[in-house]
C-alpha cells in the first residue's frame, strides 16, 4: 500500500499549521503583542485599523491586535479540556455499557439519559449560578452538559462491533473481557472518537460563544475571542472591525479544528476508501 | 400555537404584510391615516390579567386620577381638582364627568372606590409596580363617597406629598367590571385612555385602537400595534426593514444602535430625560467602603463625562446626587472629578496597601460589562483592584444580600417624583435597599431631616429639607451615582410626533406624516 | 401469486430473457460470440512489503455455452483472476494484459462501463458467503438487487427467486426472504450466494467455489442449476473450485492454476492429466490415495525465470528451471494445451 | 475428555423473538484424547451450532458440558477462560474470524499473548513466540511474507490455514474442526489433514471434525457421527 | 419484542425521576430564597420577614427537603409546575402555550437536518472524492465553523433588514419560520451530514459492498439501499440526540428571532432566577428527551436484526 493513491495527510498540513499558528500565538502573546490588552486608551476608541494599531482599537480603545492575541488562550484551553474530559469519560463509561449487559448497562444508560436531557445552555447558566461563574463552572457545565453524548455514542458502537463475528473468533481464544475491550473494540473507535473529539471540540468553541452572547461567558477583562464578539455586538454595524477580527479568529479556529477532523478521518478510513473508489 | 393562527387569518395586520406596505408607500403615495402602525419594544407592555396593573402606563389604555407633565409634576388627569385639608389629614378629589370606561361603565366615585378596595389586601404582584394600598397610600384610613363626582381620602398622619405618591402608577382607574375576585383582571384592561386593547398576545404583539369616545383630545392613530422583540439588533433590524416604525420603552435602542440608526435618512431619534438614575452601589457594611473617604475616593476618581460621552455616546447626564434629575425636587449639584483629591482620600483609607475588591455586574445588560472594565481601569489607580464578575441580575442581588461584594452596579427608576421615596429607601437604616444592597448607610442628620419631612406640609421647606439631603448624599455617596439616563426612541419619519417622554412616549400624538 | 405455492414445483426455472440472452438465443448467427478471453493478464499488488503478482501472464478463452472450471493450488490467483474480470479489485492492485469482451478490452473501462457490465453480463457467486451478505437487508432485499436490472413486476421476480431458492434445497424460500443473513447455516448462505448469482441471468457467471461446506444433496443441486441454466440459455459460466470430481463431471474445459499461471487447459484435464501438477493434484484426492505433493508454491513476488512447478515437479529437467515452458499440444491429447517441457 | 450429555438448543427466531426454531436436541457426544469424532450432516441441521455450545459461545438450552470430569456449563470468569484456551475452533467462515484491523501476525501472536493472561508464570515473548511460528506456517505451506498481511488481502484457503494455526497456537487439547479444508485444494487439503493427524499422536489431542466430504471424515475420524436436519445425532459407520 | 419495549418503557421511570430530582435539586441549591423572590417581583417591595415566613410555610419550604421533593412530585403528577416568580403565572400552563411554537420550530428544524443529512450525506458518497463530494465537504466545513447566532444574524443582516425578502422577526406566516430553521438546523446538518458521509464511506470498505458492487447496481441505489441502512444507527443516534435536544438548543434563536417559545421562556427564566419556571424548563426538555431517545432506540433496534432476532452472542 506504499503507491498509496489516497490522499496523503496532506490535508492534515492546512489544519495542523493553522492550530499550530494559532497556539503558538496564544503561547507566545506576551511576546508579540505590541501592547497590554487590557490597557485603556479612552481617547483613541474605536479607531479603524493603522499603523499604530494594526488592526485597530475596541471600545475602551484597548488595541484590539494584542487582545486578539491574547484571545485564543481561555477558549482553546477550555474547549479542549473540557471535551477530553468529557470524551474520557464517555469513552469509560460508554464502552463498559456497551460491552456488558444486565446492570452496568442498565445504570449508565439510565445515567446517560437523564444528564443528555438537560438542556444545555440554561444548565451551564444554572451551575454558574450556583458554583458562582468562572473557569471552573463553565468546565463543569460543559463536561456535565457532553459526557452523557459521548457515551450514548460510544455505547451504541461498542454494542455493534459486539456483534462482530471476529470477536467471537476472539472469545475462542480465551481473551478476557478486558483484553477483548481494549485491544479490539477500543482501537475500532479510536478513529472515530479523534473525529469526534474535533466536531465536539468545535461544538464547545460554539458553546462558549454562545453563553458569551448571553453575556455570561468568561469574566472580563480576560480578552476572549468569543467575549470580544459579544462586546462587539453593540458596535459591530458602526465598526465592523470589531466583531470581524475575533469572528475570524474563532472562524479559523474552528475551521481548522473540523478541517482536521476530516483530514484524521481520511486517515483512519483509508481501508474503506480503499475499497470505495473508482 | 394559539397565537400564529390568529395573527395568519387577518390579511392586513400580519407583520409580514405591513413589512411590505411601507415599501410601496414610499413612491409617494399619500399613506392612509388609518394605517396600523407597528412599534415594538423589548418586554411584554402588557403582561396580562395576571399583572396587577395589565398593562404599562406608557400605552395611554388605562388612566390615573393624578398624571404628571413633561416636568413631573402633578397634573390632573381622571381627577380634575383637588385639595388637602389644613391639617393634612384629608384629601378631596373632585372627578372628571362625562367619562366612561372602555367597556361603557361610567366613571364614578363608585368607580374609585371598587379600585381602592381592589388596592386593599394581598399585595398584588406586577412586572412594573407592586400594588397595594400601604406603599401609595401610607396611613390610609378611609375612601370616603362624597358625591358621585368626589372622593375623599383620610389618613391617620398628615400626608403633605400624597399627591406624589398618587402620579400614574399610584393612582390607576380600572372599570369596576374588569376584576376578578383575587383582585387581578377578568379579560383586557378596561381603562378610560385615549387607547383601548382590543387584542393582547403575550410576547408576541398587542393591538391598541383609537378610543373614539374619549373626552379629551383623541388620539391620532387608528391602530398601533406594539410587537415584542427582545433583541436589540433585531428590533435595529426591523427598523431597517421598515417592519416597525418606531421603538418605545425602557432600553428600547442602546446609544449606539441609534446613532448607527439615523445615518440613514429615513429615521430620526428623539430623547429625553427619563426617570432612571444608574449608579455603583459600595458594600457600606465591609472595608473599604464603610469608609466614606473611600467612596468619595471612588466618586472622585470617576470621570463621568468620559464616562457618558464615550460609552454611552453623551445620552446621560453626570450626577453625584442620589435624586433623579426628573423630579421637581431635583436639586442640581456640580459634579466634581479630581484625580488627586482621590488619590489622597484613598490613601488615607488604605495606607500603601492596595486592595482587591469584588465588583459585580448584570450580565444581562450588554454595556455594564464595558463599563466595569473602564471603571475599575480607574479604580486601580486607587489602590482597588477590581475582579469583575459578570452574573445575572437576580445573582447578583442575592451576593449582594449575602455581602459578598464590594462593589455592584444597579439602576432605579422613580416610580413616582416624590424624592422621599427615594431617601427613605436608600438612605434610612431601615430603607429597603440600604439593608437589601448592603450600604450601610446611617447618617443621624439624615435620619433627623427625614422626621421632619413626614409631618411638613410647607411645600418650600420639604425642598430646603430635600435639598440638604440631596447635598449630604452627594457629598457622602450612600451610592455612587454615575449619571442619569434619558428616554432614548428611534422612530421611521413617516411617523410624526414621535416624541419621547419621561416615561415613555406621547403615544396619542403619533401619526403617520403627511 | 404467493412465493409459497410453489414449493414443490420441481420444473426447471426459466432464467428471464435479457436483450442480450435473446440475441444470443437466436443467434448462432451473432457476429460476435461474447468469448470471454484473457491476454496476457497479470495482476500486481503493490504493498509495503513488497510487490505480490497473484496473476502472471494467464492467457485463456472462456467459450460462451460452455461451463469452464479454475482449479488449483489455494492461493495461486483464482479469486483474483475472477475479480479482475469485473474490475472488482482494490485500486492498489495493478492490471496488466488485456480481457475482451465483446469487441472491447475491459481493462480500459471505466467504473461506470464496469458497473454495466457487473450483474447483467457478468454475474459472480462470490468465494466466502458469510462476508458477502448485507446483515442488516433481508435477503430476499438483497436478492431482489440482483435482478434489478429487469423489468418486471416485484411480485413476477419474487416468484422467480421463490423457484430457484426451491431448487437449491430451500423448503421455504418465502420465510427465507424474510430472513437475514445471521440466521442461516454456513450451507444456507452459500447456496443463497448462488441463488443470487444465478437470478440475474448474466450471460457470464463467474462462480467462486460455488459448492463448498455443501453437503451432497445440497451440491447436486447446486451443480444442477448451474448446469441448467448453462445448457438452457446458453450462458458461460466460470467456476473456480476445489472439489475436482465436481469440476469434473461438471465442466466442458477444465484450467489448472499454479502460482498464477495456467498450467493446462482442456477438456481432459481431470481425467488424463498432462502436467506433472495436475497429475499431482489428483493423486492427492482421498480416494485416490490421499498423498500431498511435495514442497510448497513459489513466493509470488519472485519473477522465476523458469517454470513456476520445476521445483516440486517430479519430472523437472534442467531447462525447467530456467526457461519458460511454451504451451503446447500433447500428441495423445491434441485438446489439451499443457505448459510443459516433456510435450514440448 | 470433552463430554456433552443430553445438549438441546433452539435459536429464538420471529419477528420480536416469539418464537423458538429447535436445532438440536438430546445430543450427547464425547471426545477423546487422541481421537477423532467425524460430524457429518446435511447443510442447515446444526453442525455449526453444536460446534458453538461445545466452546461454551452460546449457552445450551438444555443438557451439560463436562471437561475433564468438571461440569463447565455454567462456568465463567477466569475458569472459562482457561477452558476455552484448551479448547479451540476454526470457525466454518475464516473471513470474519480475524479482526479486519490487525494484521495476521498480530493476530497470530495474540492466541499467544492471550496464553500469558492471567497466569503471571507464563511471560510473553514477542521473538521466541514469533520464531515458534515459523515451524508451524512451513507445515502449512504458508510463506511468512503473508503474515505482515490484513485478511482480506489473503486468499481464501490462505485465510483458512492461518486460522487453523491460530487454533493450534495455544496449545490446545481439544479442537474443533468446522469444515477446516472446505476452501484448499485437494494436495494442500491432504498436507493439511496428514498433520492434523501427526499433531493428534504427538498431543493427544481430541478432535471433533465437521465436513460435508465423506472420504475426508472417513479418513480422519475413528468414530462418525451424523446428525439429521431433525436435530437428532446418532453414531453411523461410513462407508 | 414487546416484552423489550416494556422493559424500556419501565426504564423510563428512574430516568424521569432522575430528571425530576436535577430539577428539582436546581431550585434547591441555586441561590435566593423562592419565598422572597416570590414576595419581590419587581424588586422595588421589601417583605417583611414575617411576610417571608409566612410564604416560605405557605410554599413549604420550611420542611425537610425530601418531604418537599415529595410533594413537588405529588404536584407534578398532578401537571402543576407551580408559578413562576416573574409573572405569577403557572408554570404549566404557560409551557404548554409557548410548547407548540418551539416544536413547530423544532420540527421544521429537525426534518430539514434530517432531510439534509441523510441526501447530501449520501450524495456525497455516491460522487466520492467527485465535484459534488468536494462541494459538500467545503459547505459542512463552512458551516461548522461558523457560529449559530452568527449565521443568525447573517441572514437576518441580509435577507430581511437589506433585502425585505423576510420578516426579521416574529410569527405568523411560514415565511418567519425560514431563517430560525434554518439556524437552528445548519450546524446540525452539518454534523449529520458528516457523520452520514462517514458512516456510508465505511461501510462502503465492507466485504459485503464487494458483492452488491459485483450486481452492478447504481452507484446511488448501492449506497441507498446497501449501506444505508448498515450506515444509519450512528445517524440515527445523532438525529435522536438532536431532536430530543432541540428544545434546549433554541435559547438563544428564539430570542433573536422574537419567537416566544419555552427557549426565550427559559432565558427569561435564567436572568430572572425564575426556578420554577426553570425547573419546569428543564423537566419538559428531558422527557421529551427521553421519549424521542426511546423512539430511537426503538427503531435502531428494529433496525438491527442481529439483536431483533436474537442473534446477538450472550456473553458467558
Ligand atoms: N487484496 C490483496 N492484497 C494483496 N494480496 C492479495 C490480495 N488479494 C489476494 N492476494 C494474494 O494473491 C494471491 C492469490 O489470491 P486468490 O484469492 O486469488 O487465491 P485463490 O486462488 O482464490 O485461493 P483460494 O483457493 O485459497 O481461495 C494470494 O497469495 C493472496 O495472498
Ligand atoms: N443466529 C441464528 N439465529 C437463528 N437461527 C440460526 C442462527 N444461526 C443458525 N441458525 C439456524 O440454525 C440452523 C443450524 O445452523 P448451523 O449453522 O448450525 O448449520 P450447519 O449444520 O453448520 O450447516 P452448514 O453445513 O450449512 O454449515 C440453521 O437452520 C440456521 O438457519
Ligand atoms: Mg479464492
Ligand atoms: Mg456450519
Ligand atoms: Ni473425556
Amino acid at each position: 500500500m506504499d503507491k498509496q493513491p489516497s490522499l496523503p495527510p496532506a490535508d492534515l498540513v492546512l489544519p495542523l499549521l493553522l492550530l499550530g499558528g494559532i497556539a503558538l500565538a496564544s503561547l507566545a502573546a506576551p511576546l508579540l503583542a505590541p501592547y497590554d490588552p487590557n490597557q485603556i486608551h479612552m481617547a483613541a476608541r474605536l479607531q479603524g485599523p493603522s499603523a499604530t494599531h494594526w488592526l485597530g482599537t475596541d471600545t475602551l480603545g484597548r488595541d484590539l491586535f494584542s487582545r486578539t492575541l491574547y484571545g485564543g488562550r481561555l477558549s482553546l484551553m477550555l474547549a479542549l479540556a473540557a471535551t477530553f474530559l468529557s470524551m474520557l469519560l464517555g469513552l469509560v463509561l460508554g464502552s463498559l455499557a456497551g460491552y456488558f449487559n444486565g446492570w452496568p448497562d442498565q445504570l449508565i444508560t439510565t445515567l446517560t439519559n437523564i444528564f443528555q436531557g438537560l438542556p444545555g445552555t440554561s444548565f451551564m447558566v444554572a451551575i454558574a449560578g450556583i458554583m458562582g461563574p468562572g473557569f471552573h463552572s463553565l468546565l463543569l457545565g460543559l463536561v456535565i452538559t457532553s459526557w452523557a453524548g459521548f457515551t450514548r455514542i460510544v455505547r451504541a458502537e461498542v454494542m455493534h462491533l459486539k456483534e462482530e463475528p471476529f470477536i467471537e473468533g476472539i472469545r475462542c481464544l480465551g481473551a478476557s473481557h478486558a483484553h477483548i475491550l481494549f485491544r479490539h473494540i477500543l482501537p475500532h473507535l479510536l478513529g472515530n472518537t479523534v473525529v469526534l473529539f474535533t466536531t465536539r471540540a468545535g461544538r464547545t468553541v460554539q458553546a462558549i460563544a454562545a453563553l458569551s452572547f448571553l453575556g455570561l461567558g468568561l469574566q472580563p477583562p480576560a480578552p476572549d475571542w468569543s467575549v470580544m464578539i459579544s462586546d462587539a455586538r453593540m458596535y459591530y454595524r458602526s465598526s465592523p472591525h470589531l466583531i470581524l477580527v475575533p469572528g475570524v479568529c474563532i472562524f479559523v479556529l474552528l475551521l481548522s479544528i473540523n478541517l482536521m477532523g476530516d483530514a484524521l478521518r481520511n486517515l483512519a478510513d483509508r481501508r474503506s476508501q480503499e475499497v470505495w473508489k473508482e | 400555537s394559539p397565537a400564529a393562527p390568529a395573527a395568519a387569518n387577518e390579511p392586513a395586520g400580519t407583520p409580514a404584510a405591513e413589512s411590505t406596505a411601507p415599501a410601496v408607500a414610499e413612491a409617494n403615495t399619500p399613506v392612509d391615516p388609518d394605517a396600523e402602525i407597528v412599534l415594538a419594544g423589548r418586554r411584554n407592555l402588557a403582561p396580562g390579567e395576571r399583572d396587577a396593573y395589565y398593562c404599562s402606563s406608557i400605552l395611554f389604555v388605562w388612566e390615573p386620577l393624578v398624571s404628571q407633565d413633561s416636568n413631573a409634576s402633578p397634573i390632573p388627569g381622571l381627577a380634575e381638582d383637588w385639595e388637602m385639608s389644613e391639617d393634612g389629614h384629608q384629601w378631596t378629589f373632585h372627578l372628571r364627568q362625562g367619562v366612561t370606561f372602555h367597556d361603557g361603565t361610567p366613571f364614578d366615585a363608585d368607580a374609585v372606590l371598587a379600585n381602592f378596595e381592589r388596592m386593599g389586601g394581598e399585595v398584588k404582584t406586577s412586572s412594573f409596580y407592586p400594588l397595594h394600598v400601604d406603599t401609595h397610600y401610607p396611613n390610609l384610613q378611609e375612601v370616603l363617597k362624597v358625591d358621585d363626582h368626589t372622593v375623599q381620602l383620610v389618613f391617620s398622619q398628615p400626608a403633605p406629598t400624597q399627591l406624589y405618591n398618587m402620579v400614574n402608577f399610584g393612582s390607576a382607574m380600572y372599570s369596576p367590571h374588569n376584576f376578578s375576585e383575587d383582585g387581578y383582571f377578568n379579560g383586557l384592561a378596561q381603562g378610560t385612555g385615549p387607547f383601548r386593547l382590543v387584542e393582547n398576545v403575550l410576547d408576541e404583539y398587542l393591538v391598541l385602537e383609537r378610543n373614539e369616545d374619549y373626552y379629551g383630545e383623541k388620539a391620532v392613530a387608528n391602530t398601533i400595534r406594539i410587537r415584542v422583540i427582545p433583541d436589540v439588533d433585531t428590533r435595529f433590524a426591523a427598523m431597517k426593514a421598515e417592519e416597525i416604525m418606531g421603538v418605545l420603552d425602557l432600553s428600547a435602542i442602546t446609544p449606539a444602535l441609534a446613532e448607527e440608526l439615523v445615518k440613514d435618512e429615513r429615521f430620526g431619534l428623539s430623547s429625553t430625560k427619563s426617570t432612571m438614575i444608574r449608579f455603583l452601589i459600595p458594600n457600606g457594611t465591609t472595608f473599604p467602603f464603610d469608609d466614606v473617604r473611600m467612596r468619595q475616593a471612588a466618586s472622585l476618581i470617576i470621570d463621568r463625562e468620559t464616562f457618558v460621552n464615550e460609552l454611552h455616546h453623551g445620552f446621560g447626564t453626570p450626577t453625584t446626587n442620589i435624586l433623579n434629575y426628573s423630579t421637581p425636587f431635583y436639586h442640581d449639584i456640580p459634579v466634581a472629578y479630581d484625580p488627586e483629591k482621590a488619590k489622597a482620600l484613598a490613601a488615607e483609607v488604605l495606607g500603601d496597601q492596595r486592595m482587591p475588591i469584588t465588583f459585580y455586574v448584570n450580565g444581562g445588560e450588554p454595556l455594564q460589562k464595558t463599563e466595569a472594565e473602564l471603571l475599575s481601569v480607574w479604580f486601580s489607580e486607587i489602590g482597588l483592584d477590581a475582579t469583575i464578575q459578570v452574573m445575572e441580575w437576580t445573582a447578583v442581588r442575592e451576593e449582594m444580600k449575602a455581602g459578598t461584594h464590594h462593589l455592584a452596579r444597579a439602576q432605579q427608576g422613580l416610580s413616582n417624583s416624590e424624592a422621599a421615596t427615594i431617601f427613605r429607601r436608600f438612605m434610612l437604616p431601615d430603607g429597603d435597599q440600604n439593608v437589601g444592597y448592603r450600604l450601610g448607610y446611617d447618617n443621624p442628620r439624615v435620619n433627623e431631616l427625614m422626621a421632619a419631612v413626614d409631618g411638613e406640609l410647607n411645600l418650600d421647606r420639604r425642598h430646603a429639607i430635600y435639598q440638604e439631603i440631596q447635598e449630604i448624599s452627594a457629598e457622602e455617596q450612600p451610592i455612587i451615582p454615575l449619571f442619569n439616563d434619558v428616554t432614548l426612541l428611534v422612530f421611521n419619519k413617516k411617523l410624526a410626533n414621535y416624541d419621547a417622554q419621561v416615561y415613555g412616549l406621547d403615544l396619542p400624538a403619533i401619526g403617520w406624516a403627511e | 401469486m404467493t412465493a409459497s405455492s410453489h414449493f414443490h414445483t420441481k420444473e426447471p426455472i426459466q432464467p428471464v430473457m435479457t436483450p442480450e440472452a435473446a440475441t444470443d438465443a437466436h443467434g448462432e448467427a451473432a457476429t460476435d460470440p461474447p468469448h470471454l478471453t484473457l491476454d496476457a493478464l497479470a495482476v500486481d499488488f503493490h504493498l509495503a512489503t513488497g510487490p505480490v503478482r497473484a496473476v502472471n501472464g494467464a492467457s485463456l478463452t472462456f467459450h460462451h455455452g460452455t461451463i469452464h472450471g479454475i482449479v488449483g493450488e489455494s492461493g495461486c490467483g483464482k479469486s483474483v483472476l475472477g475479480l479482475s474480470l469485473l474490475g472488482l479489485l482494490p485500486p492498489y492492485a495493478a492490471v496488466t494484459g488485456r480481457i475482451h469482451y465483446r469487441g472491447q478490452n475491459l481493462l480500459q473501462c471505466r467504473e461506470r462501463d464496469f458497473r454495466r457490465l457487473r450483474g447483467r453480463s457478468i454475474g459472480l457467486i462470490p468465494q466466502s458467503p458469510q462476508d458477502s451478505l448485507n446483515p442488516v437487508v433481508p435477503l430476499g432485499r438483497q436478492l431482489l438487487d440482483a435482478l434489478w436490472h429487469h423489468a418486471l413486476p416485484r411480485s413476477e421476480k419474487q416468484s422467480l427467486l421463490c423457484r430457484l431458492l426451491n431448487q437449491l434445497g430451500f423448503s421455504s424460500p418465502a420465510s427465507l426472504m424474510q430472513a437475514y443473513a445471521f440466521q442461516l447455516s454456513g450451507g444456507m448462505q452459500q447456496r443463497v450466494l448462488a441463488a443470487m448469482g444465478v437470478a440475474a441471468d448474466p450471460a457470464w457467471i463467474l462462480a467462486d467455489e460455488p459448492t463448498k461446506g455443501l453437503d451432497q444433496i445440497s451440491k447436486e443441486q447446486t451443480v444442477q442449476l448451474l448446469k441448467t441454466v448453462t445448457a438452457q440459455s446458453r450462458r458461460g459460466l466460470i467456476v473456480i473450485t476445489h472439489d475436482l470430481p465436481m469440476a469434473a463431471a461438471l465442466c466442458d474445459q477444465v484450467s489448472v492454476m499454479y502460482a498464477g499461471e495456467m498450467l493446462e487447459t482442456g477438456p481432459h484435464t481431470l481425467t488424463t492429466p498432462c502436467h506433472p501438477y495436475t497429475r499431482g493434484l489428483l493423486a492427492s484426492l482421498p480416494e485416490k490415495g490421499f498423498q500431498p505433493m511435495a514442497g510448497k508454491p513459489p513466493a509470488l513476488g519472485t519473477r522465476f525465470t523458469g517454470c513456476a512447478f520445476s521445483s516440486r515437479c517430479p519430472a523437472a529437467m534442467a531447462r525447467c528451471q530456467t526457461q519458460k515452458p511454451p504451451e503446447s499440444r500433447p500428441k495423445d491429447a491434441p485438446r489439451q494445451k499443457v505448459r510443459c517441457f516433456l510435450y514440448a | 475428555m470433552l463430554e456433552a450429555r443430553a445438549l438441546s438448543k433452539g435459536y429464538a427466531t420471529g419477528l420480536w423473538r416469539s418464537s423458538v426454531t429447535p436445532v438440536f436436541s438430546d445430543v450427547s457426544l464425547h471426545l477423546v484424547p487422541g481421537k477423532t469424532l467425524g460430524l457429518v450432516g446435511p447443510s442447515g441441521c446444526g453442525k455449526s451450532t453444536l460446534a458453538r455450545v461445545l466452546l461454551r459461545l452460546i449457552p445450551p438450552d438444555q443438557g451439560s458440558l463436562w471437561f475433564d470430569g468438571r461440569e463447565i456449563t455454567h462456568l465463567s470468569g477466569k475458569s472459562l477462560l482457561f477452558f476455552r484456551r484448551r479448547v479451540q475452533f476454526l470457525s466454518q467462515h475464516p473471513h470474519t474470524f480475524f479482526n479486519p484491523a490487525y494484521t495476521m501476525k498480530h493476530s497470530l501472536l495474540e492466541a499467544l499473548r492471550l496464553l500469558g493472561d492471567g497466569s503471571p508464570a507464563a511471560t510473553f515473548n514477542q521473538l521466541t513466540a514469533e520464531a515458534s511460528l515459523a515451524p508451524l506456517l512451513e507445515q502449512m505451506q504458508l510463506r511468512p511474507a503473508l503474515l505482515s498481511r490484513y485478511p482480506h488481502q489473503l486468499s481464501g484457503g490462505e485465510l483458512q490455514r492461518l486460522a487453523l494455526c491460530r487454533a493450534l497456537l495455544p496449545q490446545p487439547r481439544v479442537l474443533i474442526l468446522d469444515e477446516a479444508t472446505s476452501m484448499l485444494d485437494v494436495s494442500v487439503q491432504s498436507q493439511i489433514l496428514h498433520l492434523l493427524k501427526d499433531l493428534q499422536v504427538q498431543r493427544q489431542l481430541a478432535y471433533l471434525f465437521i465436513s460435508h466430504d465423506h472420504e475426508v471424515v472417513r479418513w480422519m475420524s475413528d468414530e462418525v457421527m451424523s446428525m439429521s436436519s431433525t436435530g437428532s445425532a446418532s453414531l453411523v459407520a461410513l462407508v | 419484542m414487546g416484552l423489550y419495549v416494556w422493559r424500556r418503557l419501565l426504564a423510563l421511570v428512574p430516568v424521569l425521576v432522575g430528571i425530576s430530582i436535577i430539577a428539582f435539586a436546581l431550585g434547591v441549591l441555586a441561590p435566593g430564597d423562592p419565598a422572597e423572590i416570590a414576595l419581590n417581583r419587581s424588586g422595588l417591595y421589601t417583605p417583611t420577614p414575617e411576610q417571608i415566613a409566612q410564604v416560605r410555610s405557605e410554599l413549604g419550604l420550611d420542611r425537610p427537603l425530601v418531604v418537599q421533593y415529595g410533594h413537588w412530585f405529588q404536584n407534578l403528577l398532578r401537571g402543576d409546575l407551580g408559578t413562576s416568580y416573574t409573572n405569577g403565572r403557572p408554570v404549566a400552563g404557560e409551557l404548554l402555550r409557548r410548547l407548540p411554537l418551539t416544536l413547530q420550530l423544532a420540527g421544521s428544524a429537525f426534518m430539514l437536518t434530517c432531510f439534509s443529512g441523510l441526501f447530501f450525506g449520501t450524495l456525497a458518497v455516491v460522487f466520492h472524492r467527485e465535484w459534488p463530494d468536494r462541494l459538500i465537504n467545503l459547505m459542512v466545513n463552512l458551516l461548522l465553523s461558523f457560529p449559530g447566532f452568527w449565521l443568525a444574524l447573517l441572514l437576518i443582516l441580509v435577507l430581511a433588514e437589506n433585502r425585505s425578502l423576510l420578516p426579521t422577526s416574529g410569527t405568523g406566516t411560514l415565511a418567519h419560520f425560514v431563517m430560525p430553521t434554518l439556524t437552528l438546523s445548519a450546524a446540525t446538518s452539518a454534523i449529520a451530514i458528516r457523520l452520514t458521509r462517514a458512516s456510508l464511506l465505511q461501510e462502503m470498505g465492507k466485504p459485503y459492498m464487494l458483492a452488491a458492487r459485483a450486481k452492478g447496481l447504481h452507484r446511488f441505489r448501492l449506497v441507498a439501499t446497501n449501506a444505508l441502512p448498515n450506515a444509519l444507527p450512528p445517524v440515527m443516534a445523532l438525529l435522536g440526540n438532536y431532536l430530543g435536544g432541540i428544545l434546549g438548543g433554541s435559547v438563544v434563536i428564539e430570542s433573536i428571532f422574537a419567537l416566544p417559545g419555552i427557549g426565550s421562556y427559559a432565558i427569561e427564566a435564567i436572568f430572572t432566577r425564575d426556578y420554577p419556571a426553570l425547573q419546569g424548563y428543564v423537566l419538559i426538555t428531558g422527557t421529551f428527551y427521553v421519549l424521542v431517545m426511546l423512539l430511537v432506540d426503538l427503531l435502531s433496534v428494529m433496525l438491527n436484526p442481529r439483536v431483533r432476532l436474537g442473534g446477538a452472542s450472550s456473553h458467558g
